[in-house]
C-alpha cells in the first residue's frame, strides 16, 4: 500500500538527524515539522526571517505576529531568532540550510526540479522563495506524489515545465517509496512504500530507476 | 531637535510623486503599512512602481491601489495567490507590467541598493525563465547570474515601536521586508503602533537605525488580519 | 591670524546642520564632535558600528566596550544604535551619510584627495574606511593644515601622492580659511582666517584659488 | 539535544588545519578574541592566511602568531599602527604577503561570502591603486570596481553572551567585524564572555544566529584593555 500524505512527511521526518537546519516548502513538506519530535533537535526555518519554529500554537494561544512562509500561524521555540528578509535569505543562499524540503511537478533524473510555473506563457507564476531555496540549500529534497492526479509520471528523464533549480535534488519522497539522483546515474531505489514493487514505481516512472548496488 | 514624527497621514505621504517606485514592507499581513497604503491611495499618486512581495488581494490596499489604475508595474515573488483577483484581472487586461523576482533576489537587490552595491552575482535562477536576458557568469566553475540594485523613491514600512530619530524595532515577524526596503529608499516613512522616546528602545535592538528613516506616523492597527 | 586646530574644528562644526549624520575622520576632525552643542542634534557616526555618539566619557565614567573608528572611549546618546561592520558600511557607500569629514595630504581642484599613502611604494600603508568613506559620503570635507610642515602646499592642480577618492571633495578647511570645490572650476575661497588675505592663501597655495562671485 | 558548547579552548580550535584562512574579530581590543588566537598559537596551524582589520600590535596575539612564522599572509584594512613592530619586521623581509583592503570592502565581501554572492560591485577604490589588476565596469554612468568574495575556513569571534545553539549577542561596539565573519567562515568559534541558558538571550536581539556558529567557548576576559 502506497504512503498516505501523514507518512510521506513522517518518511521524510525520519531521515532528519538532529542539529540538521531545515526549510520546509509551503503545502505538503510544512507537515515534515509535525513529524519530527522536539526533542530531536532540528530547527526549522522560514524564508520570512524566523529561525527555530516550535509546534503549532495552542488554540487560544496564537501570536497573530509570529507567521511562517505559508502565513501560517506558528510558535518560536527556545533559542529560536528573528532576522530580515535579506538575512533570511543570506542563511538561504550562502549555503548554511542543511536541508530544504520543497513540493514538485516533475524531477529530472539530472536533479533538476521544476515546481514553479506550468508552462512557459504561464501568465504569473509565483515563485516566492523557491528559487532561492533550490540553488542554495546544502541538501534538496522533494515530497511529491509520485504521479500527477491523472496520472502521469513526475520523475522523468528531462523536465517539461520550466526549471526551478539545475541538478540540485538529492532526493524525492513520493507515495511509492525514496528515491536518490546520483549525478551520472539517475533515480537510485532507496525505499519502497510496503507493497510497493521495484516494477511498480519503474511503471510509474518515466525515467530509468536504478536498483542501489 | 531632530523630529521626525509627523501628526496625519496626509503629512506623512505629502509629496510622494507621479512614477515613483513605492516599496511596500510586510510578507501576509504580519509588518504590512496598511494605513500608509491607504493614505497612499488618498494622496492621490499615479503611475508607480510597487515592489511588494506579492500582488495584493481583496479589494483594498494594494488591490485597490491597483484598481484605481494608478499601479503601471508590479515588482513582486508572488503575484497570484488566493484572492489576488484585482491583479489577476489587470494584468489579463494588459494594465499592468509584471516583474516576477525570486524572493531571496528581490531582498537583496533592494540590500545591495541601500548599501551602494550597483549590483552583484547570484546563483539564483542561472538557467531558468527568470534568468532570460541577464547577464551569466561563472565563478570557481559555478554559474551565477548579475542582479542589479532595486531602489525606491518611497518606502512604506510598519514597525512595532520608532521613536523621533526614526529608530524602528519590529515585532516577531513582522520584521520580514521592512529593514531593506527602509535601507533602498529615498524616502521611507514608517507607521508605528508605539511611539517610544528617545532612548527608550535598547540600543541592540534598533532593527533600523534611524539614518534609514525620513518620516514616522503612529498607528497602532492592532492584531494583523491573519 | 591663521585659524589654530581648535578654530579650525569649530569653523567646521559651525557648517554643519541640525539633522546631518556625520562621520569624522581620524585626528583632527574627530575634534569636531566637541564644537558641536548637544542641542544641536548632528548625528555622528563611527565606522565601527556606532550611531549616535555623544559627549567625551567623564572620568570614572569611561566603558571599555565602546570606542570610536580612533579606538578612543566615547559614550552613545540617547537615540544612539549599533550595527556590524556590514551594515555600517551599508550606510556609507549606500550614501546615507550626509557629511563626512577627513584629513588630508593633498587636495586637487578636481575634487581629489589623497590622504592614505606616501607614495606608490609606500611598503603597508594603512587605508582603513577612508575609500569607502571617500566614495560614498554625499558631501566630503577635508579638515588640514594649509601646507605642509615643511611648507609645501596642500592645495594642488593634480595630487601627487596615491589617490584615496576622485573628484569628491566638497570643501576643505583649512588655518587659512575655507575653500569650497567647484566642479568645472576649482577651488574657490568662502571664507578666511582673520588677518590672512586672499593673496596669502594663494601664495601658499599650488593652484589657483578663485574669488566668490 | 544540540550542543555547540565545548569545555576547553583546545576543543575549540581542534582540527585547524595549516593553510587555513583564519577570519580574526574585533575592532581595536574590542571584541576580539584573545583567549581564542592564544588558542590557536598553542594549537599549531601554520601557512595561515589571516583577514583581521589591522596586523597585530605589540607582541601578543596576532603579532605573537606571526612572529612564530605561522602566518603566510595578512589580509587587512590597516596594516601599520602603533606598535605594529612585529609586521613591519616580517614585512620589510618579505616572509608576509599583504592584501589591504579598504574597510567597508573587506566587511561587504565576508558578507558576500556569508550571503552566497561570489562578487559584487563597489565604488570604494575606483581609481586608485587599490583597484589595480582589478575589473571596473559602469552602472548608471559611475565606475564601480568588482569585489570577489572572502571567505574563512575558520573564524573567531567574540561576543558578550552566547548559548549552547550558538546563538550570540555582542556588547556595545564588540559587534563590529564579529557578525559578518561568523557568516563567511566554514567553521565559526565564538568566545563569549557569558554562556546563557537557551531562550534567555532576547529573540528580537539575536545578532548572529546559531545557524553561523558551530563551537561555542566560555571565557569571560573580563575589560577589554584599551
Amino acid at each position: 500500500m502506497p504512503f498516505n500524505r501523514d507518512q510521506m512527511a513522517a518518511r521524510a521526518a525520519d531521515d532528519i538527524p538532529e542539529g540538521w537546519v531545515v526549510n520546509l516548502g509551503v503545502g505538503m513538506p510544512t507537515n515534515i515539522s509535525n513529524k519530527v519530535p522536539l526533542e530531536r533537535e532540528v530547527i526549522f526555518q522560514s524564508e520570512n526571517g524566523v529561525l527555530g519554529i516550535g509546534p503549532a500554537p495552542a488554540p487560544g494561544h496564537e501570536n497573530p505576529w509570529l507567521i511562517n512562509a505559508g502565513k501560517g500561524l506558528i510558535t518560536l521555540r527556545p533559542g529560536g531568532s528573528y532576522c530580515h528578509h535579506a538575512d533570511s535569505f543570506a542563511m538561504i543562499r550562502g549555503g548554511h540550510i542543511d536541508l530544504c524540503v520543497l513540493g514538485g511537478f516533475e524531477v529530472a533524473e539530472n536533479g533538476d526540479l521544476a515546481n514553479w510555473a506550468t508552462s512557459e506563457n504561464d501568465t504569473a507564476p509565483a515563485v516566492g522563495g523557491a528559487m532561492d531555496l533550490g540553488a542554495g540549500a546544502k541538501r534538496l529534497w522533494v515530497l511529491m506524489d509520485h504521479t500527477t492526479k491523472d496520472g502521469r509520471p513526475k520523475l522523468v528523464e528531462a523536465c517539461g515545465y520550466p526549471l526551478t533549480a539545475l541538478g540540485t535534488v538529492n532526493r524525492i519522497y513520493t507515495n511509492l517509496g525514496v528515491f536518490e539522483v546520483q549525478r551520472g546515474l539517475g533515480f537510485v531505489v532507496l525505499d519502497l512504500a510496503p507493497g510497493v514493487t521495484f516494477e511498480e514505481a519503474q511503471s510509474k516512472s518515466a525515467a530509468k530507476l536504478h536498483r542501489p548496488s | 531637535m531632530i523630529n521626525k514624527i509627523v501628526q496625519s497621514m496626509a503629512d506623512a505621504l505629502a509629496g510622494v510623486k507621479d512614477g515613483s517606485t513605492v516599496l511596500i514592507g510586510g510578507f501576509g499581513k504580519v509588518g504590512q503599512p496598511d494605513a500608509l497604503i491607504e493614505a497612499l491611495i488618498e494622496q492621490g499618486a499615479t503611475d508607480l512602481t510597487c515592489v511588494c512581495n506579492n500582488a495584493g488581494t481583496g479589494r483594498a490596499g494594494l488591490a485597490r491601489l491597483m484598481e484605481l489604475g494608478r499601479v503601471r508595474k508590479i515588482i513582486c515573488s508572488f503575484p497570484r495567490s488566493e484572492g489576488s483577483v484585482v491583479f489577476e484581472d489587470l494584468y489579463k487586461q494588459g494594465k499592468l507590467e509584471l516583474e516576477i523576482v525570486p524572493q531571496g533576489t528581490m531582498a537583496e537587490r533592494m540590500r545591495a541598493a541601500g548599501a551602494g552595491v550597483p549590483a552583484f552575482y547570484t546563483a539564483t535562477s542561472h538557467g531558468t525563465l527568470l534568468a532570460r536576458g541577464k547577464e551569466e557568469r561563472e565563478f570557481n566553475g559555478k554559474m551565477y547570474v548579475m542582479e542589479h540594485a532595486l531602489k525606491g523613491d518611497v518606502a512604506l514600512v510598519e514597525a512595532w515601536e520608532g521613536d523621533r530619530w526614526g529608530n524602528l524595532a519590529y515585532r516577531d515577524s513582522g520584521r520580514n521586508f521592512n529593514p531593506v526596503m527602509a535601507m533602498a529608499a529615498e524616502m521611507t516613512i514608517a507607521q508605528v503602533a508605539h511611539l517610544r522616546d528617545l532612548g527608550e528602545i535598547d540600543p541592540e535592538k534598533v532593527h533600523t537605525p534611524g539614518i534609514f528613516v525620513q518620516r514616522v506616523v503612529h498607528f497602532d492597527r492592532g492584531t494583523p488580519w491573519t
